[in-house]
């Protein structure tokens, strides 16, 4: 007869993978997908990249010099963020957060009105009706709360019948919180169209990504649910457009739901009132630099696509040019007036709050 | 359903009749909650929605309020018109996050580029035996939240009328059910489609002696208060506040203002109940009116008791009558 | 050069096992671990599950008959909350729902304090100090609730260096609620030595296990935090002790947090508010019924350890009499007072509250 | 530290200090929370603890608030003093559940056989420009529930005294630091683990001519308005509430029994606030001495604005003066 142990039955087993296509250098590690080949299309994202780096230190720089609040910068995730902004349909619909400006810049936010947001003007978040982001969330700032509102989004979608899909990110700290666990499980209940992107960037504040979690992946997450979970790496443009253009495609189609976890660094300080020396080494910094994901794609485009040394001088001065402008029109936009406390509370506002606007307004007191 | 003129029905009926009609009526209303599908709910206020509408607009959802207050927000911000329960608002502290931090404020954070037009109804309050955590009254904490609606229906036309107002309304909205008048009466409820008026309280009945406030559940112990009062000849106006938040207090500032003397009951912990809020705007606008103090009748700041006690907690008729006539005597009727 | 899909890499790889050593009839399926092997114990086992049904039936026909609120039966789980009242030693901590009655009594709580309790009144929660149950928790209501205070117990016990388990149980639906993938996911990260239990009754309410999550397993759940997590048949008796006696080992012993999916079937209804015919095929409880955890232990111990007919009768009219007496002193016990109500709000009672502890009593109005 | 006599320190830095010295003297003692081990706590509240106790009682948590609140329970009824601390109070909604079912209950559902002696600190309001969110007053929402005691310092020296008093209590603690006051100014505070009284109001000032309550960060706002009335010679009575649950209602009726007039100033949204708690209680309990109506000045049922607005939202000195103006003239000083 069997030993105890031996008559344990095994009834799951499971895999996960992750997807790299260039190392470091950005020398290719296998033969591309098509669609990664066509110089165009890279050239498009190194572009996409560059604006949101420029971007991001921008805001930096604006903060430092008291023109700005507090700034969360994605410095070094820039690779995941173009992938995302890239993949996406227009009829498609993001809820991300706060580190990840660089979604709505690739979905033709102006660069003005994120700033304006930084800079504490709520109308920063009032997109235009022309941009693909229109539909898109306000940025979330209570940690991993978009997560299971996405499930509704992609909830409508389904009910519908259309063939659009949901993508919602969040980092490798928020996949802690309870609101992400939820929203996992129910999705695989439903098999809805949506797609998971933890920006693992490897710290949540002071906590580096071993003491968030003892899983080995955080895609695994997604078994808790019975939902596909795999790696990608984040900082391989390339790597991620496929794995993310995949799993938004297999959504549209009515495959189901998916968990990517993205593995990036998050080069910056927590934000702009962090100084990250206090609890992280110099050295892993370095490291993570040397895995900079613009500089893994200029080689490939380099190599691969005649990407040339003016070709760079004269994007990158493009792309300064459309930040300052950017600026100037952040700086020049008034403070909100201060009845704007009571724009679009309601659809329209309540008589009890009459007084109160009128007050605020500088009418006399509530 | 629109030939069943004015049944008598439930509280709970009526619910499910506005739940009926509106979800006829309108395609993107849908319902979502914890076995409100086959199990019509564990009141029944769902029952027969998911035969006539199938699944894919009464959802049965997993155990998970949290999720269940988010998923309403994503499906309102693509223009469908989810109605969530909440089994019971002992569990709705869950949903305080999603609700405060961003159903109540996505109009405003984003200038009108999203909107959250969702209702998220409970069963609220004590009264019916239940287990522990099941008779809490949480209406306080959600009309605290700027961008809320606040409702709590006290009569089966009522709630009929206020739920139909609810999910019409372009705002996220808490609707918050007595359930101890799920099945307390009947009332005549024409199933006619038409929506009662939202952020505005119901003079039940005027008066000129004093004015009863009240709202859920204890306007049925007010009633029975302001007839025996009116059989001592003591002749109270009794208001039903019904839209908690925003509040009405200009109506209830008149009453007030003509009868000089008010009493306010509500079943919540005292301390921080919404009758504090109510007594707050009418010590500052009917002060000068009042002949007496404001009181308050209230539940006690304790935890809601288990069934054998719950009696005691919750406010009876002998109290609501000894605060009024404390209330009377402080300054005799003129 | 490899395609993009063999370029994907295996980063980690899981499996989860059931275990089951008797079959429906009771008849081992494995050689049985030593333990398991002495009659008394199996027999104490027993005993206990008969205490535990005859209770639960009885706290059924109380409620039917008017003198006991609404109750919640966890007929069909006696053997899973045996295995864990047997498992749990005098020192460690249980947390567990309403659903789980067996546990405290196989703690020592009075049966008639259980059913004070479900009778409305507080006092049912105040256990004898001389009871291994004194400071296990007073059952939680809002499901899932009790999973990340467990935490909290585990953590006092491993800071005091103590050789104590903390063990929590929650059921199928509780599984797809934050508390408990936040309070899995820390567990992980600090080792913490606590025992997770799913029991896995196959309902919450209405919602099937199939339609609460899609993932094959609960156990897999473990997963997303990195520990273990394993199945066993909730219905087996010794299988149960034998799983939870191990991780409990283990817990102690400093090796980490495990989950455990205990396989069962609620066959009562939710509570006895609830008529389970709307909503589940009386086939499927009939089946159910033919893997009654005591009908299979009791076939074990008629063919292993002689245990004849007379025993059971025995047996049964002793449990019989035991709960007889509890219900005299359940019923006997005459309502709390209403000052009651602060009774133990507070360590002393807060002058801020003394009018109104004065006016319940019956002083007059606060 | 116990040598450190009457430094001048800021209240971020007294809350420090009083952790130093609790966990020094009470080895059951831990604090818990997101960045509080080798960060320090975001504003460095927990600053030189870990390196000091060790990362077993001074505990990096996952970030994930309804697991720290949850875990500072069950911590709690094994005899640990948790000190759970939560980033920002936006962020405190998901501990509701695990506080308002759990935390404040234990002791009364197991009639004292399990206890819950904990902490929860969170900075709280705005006034520091901080993103979206950072910003929120949430101190009613803690209030209202029966069980908690909620806590608000307004000095250096009485987040000292009161953050050991809270740690000793033998039930949970509420403790909302106002954000803005972390390092407004500097006051001496002698490192003397000498606790202050809870469920105590303070009067801070004497006064005859009107009452101005507050507590928190708008304390600091009252006290110049004080100081301006003092010059126009109006003698206000100041009272920093500071306990605001259990409330220490018979010193602020003493008080406006005296003056016949009040303010109350608070800086969350005006419906549902802690001053319009203390407003109905004085209209019930203080309203035959009035000479005048009782006046809030709050923050506005509107969402907590951005940085560039946040300054129309938070009460000012104008807006004190101005109510209190109003009251004065409504009946004129005797
Ligand atoms: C619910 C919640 N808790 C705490 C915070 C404060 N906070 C802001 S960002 C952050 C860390 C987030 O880490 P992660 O999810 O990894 O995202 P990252 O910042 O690395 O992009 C914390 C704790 C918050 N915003 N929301
Ligand atoms: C947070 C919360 N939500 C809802 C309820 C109402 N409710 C009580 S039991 C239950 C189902 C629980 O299912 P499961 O976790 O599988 O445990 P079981 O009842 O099957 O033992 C529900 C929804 C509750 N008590 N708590
Ligand atoms: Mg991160
Ligand atoms: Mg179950």
């Amino acid at each position: 007869m069997q030993t105890p142990d031996e008559a344990r039955t095994r009834v799951a087993s499971f895999e996960i993978f992750l997807t790299r296509f260039l190392d470091d250098d950005g020398r290719p590690l296998c033969r591309l997908p098509a669609a990664a080949r066509r110089p165009q299309r890279l050239l498009h994202a190194y572009r996409l990249m560059a604006r949101i780096r420029a971007f991001e230190n921008k805001a930096v720089a604006l903060q430092r010099t008291g023109q700005l609040g507090t700034y969360a910068s994605g410095l070094g995730q820039e690779a995941v963020n173009a992938a995302i902004g890239l993949g996406l349909a227009r009829d498609d619909v993001y809820l991300g957060n706060y580190r990840e400006c660089g979604v709505p810049l690739a979905r033709g936010v102006p660069m003005a009105q994120i700033l304006q947001y930084w800079g504490g003007d709520e109308r920063g978040m009032a997109w235009p009706r022309t941009v693909p982001a229109f539909h898109d969330f306000p940025f979330a700032v209570p940690v991993a709360s978009q997560v299971p509102q996405a499930l509704g989004v992609a909830y409508a979608m389904q009910l519908r019948h259309e063939k659009r899909a949901t993508l919602v990110t969040c980092g490798d700290g928020a996949s802690s919180k309870g609101d992400f666990a939820e929203a996992v499980s129910a999705a695989g209940v439903w098999k809805l169209p949506v797609v998971f992107v933890i920006i693992n960037n490897q710290w949540a504040i002071s906590l580096p990504r071993s003491r968030q979690c003892a899983a080995v992946t955080l895609a695994q997450k997604g078994l808790a649910g019975g939902i596909v979970g795999e790696q990608v790496d984040g900082n391989d443009l390339i790597a991620t457009c496929h794995v993310i253009e995949t799993a938004l495609a297999r959504a549209r189609s009515g495959a189901g739901p998916q968990l990517v976890e993205a593995l990036t660094y998050r080069l910056a300080d927590h934000t702009t009132a962090d100084d990250a020396r206090r609890y992280r080494d110099a050295a892993e910094v370095d490291t993570a630099r040397k895995h900079d994901p613009l500089a893994r794609l200029h080689a490939w485009l380099e190599a691969q696509c005649g990407f040339t040394a003016q070709d760079e001088t004269r994007l990158q001065a493009e792309v300064a040019a459309e930040v300052g402008v950017a600026v100037k029109t952040f700086l020049a936009t008034p403070a909100p007036p201060p009845e704007a406390l009571f724009d679009a509370l309601y659809a329209e506002l309540p008589p009890a709050l009459h007084a109160q606007a009128f007050a605020a307004a500088g009418g006399g007191e509530a | 359903m629109a030939r069943r003129k004015a049944a008598e029905v439930t509280l709970v009926e009526a619910i499910n009749l506005a739940l009926h009609h509106e979800m006829a009526r309108d395609e993107n209303v849908v319902v979502l909650g914890e076995d409100v599908g086959a199990n019509g709910g564990v009141f029944r206020a769902t029952v027969g929605l998911q035969e006539k509408f199938g699944p894919g607009r009464v959802i049965d959802t997993p155990l998970a309020e949290l999720l269940i207050s988010a998923m309403a927000i994503g499906m309102a911000t693509q223009g469908l018109k989810p109605v969530a329960e909440i089994q019971f608002s002992g569990f709705m502290y869950s949903c305080l996050d999603q609700l405060a931090n961003h159903a109540a404020r996505l109009r405003h954070r984003t200038h009108g580029r999203i909107t959250c037009p969702m209702v998220i109804r409970a069963p609220n309050g004590g009264g019916i035996h239940a287990p522990e955590h099941h008779s809490e009254s949480v209406e306080a904490f959600f009309a605290h939240v700027p961008g809320l609606r606040v409702v709590v229906p006290s009569t089966p036309a009522r709630a009929y009328g206020l739920l139909l107002a609810a999910i019409r309304d372009p705002d996220p909205v808490v609707f918050l059910e007595p359930a101890r008048c799920y099945r307390l009466f009947r009332e005549a409820v024409a199933d006619d489609g038409i929506a009662a008026p939202l952020d505005t309280c119901f003079v039940e009945r005027e008066g000129t002696d004093l004015t009863l406030i009240s709202w859920g559940g204890m306007m049925h112990e007010v009633r029975i208060a302001a007839d025996q009062l009116a059989a001592d000849g003591v002749d109270a106006e009794v208001i039903d506040v019904a839209t908690l938040k925003p509040l009405d207090t200009q109506t209830l500032v008149a009453s007030v203002a003509k009868t000089g003397r008010c009493v306010i009951v509500e079943e919540s912990p005292r301390a921080g109940g919404w009758a504090s809020e109510i007594a707050a705007e009418l010590a500052e606008h009917a002060m000068m009116n009042l002949f007496a103090p404001i009181a308050r009748v209230s539940g006690y700041d304790t935890i809601m008791p288990l069934a054998r006690t719950e009696a005691r907690f919750i406010p009876d008729v002998g109290r609501i009558l000894s605060a009024v006539r404390k209330t009377l005597e402080i300054a005799p009727l003129g």
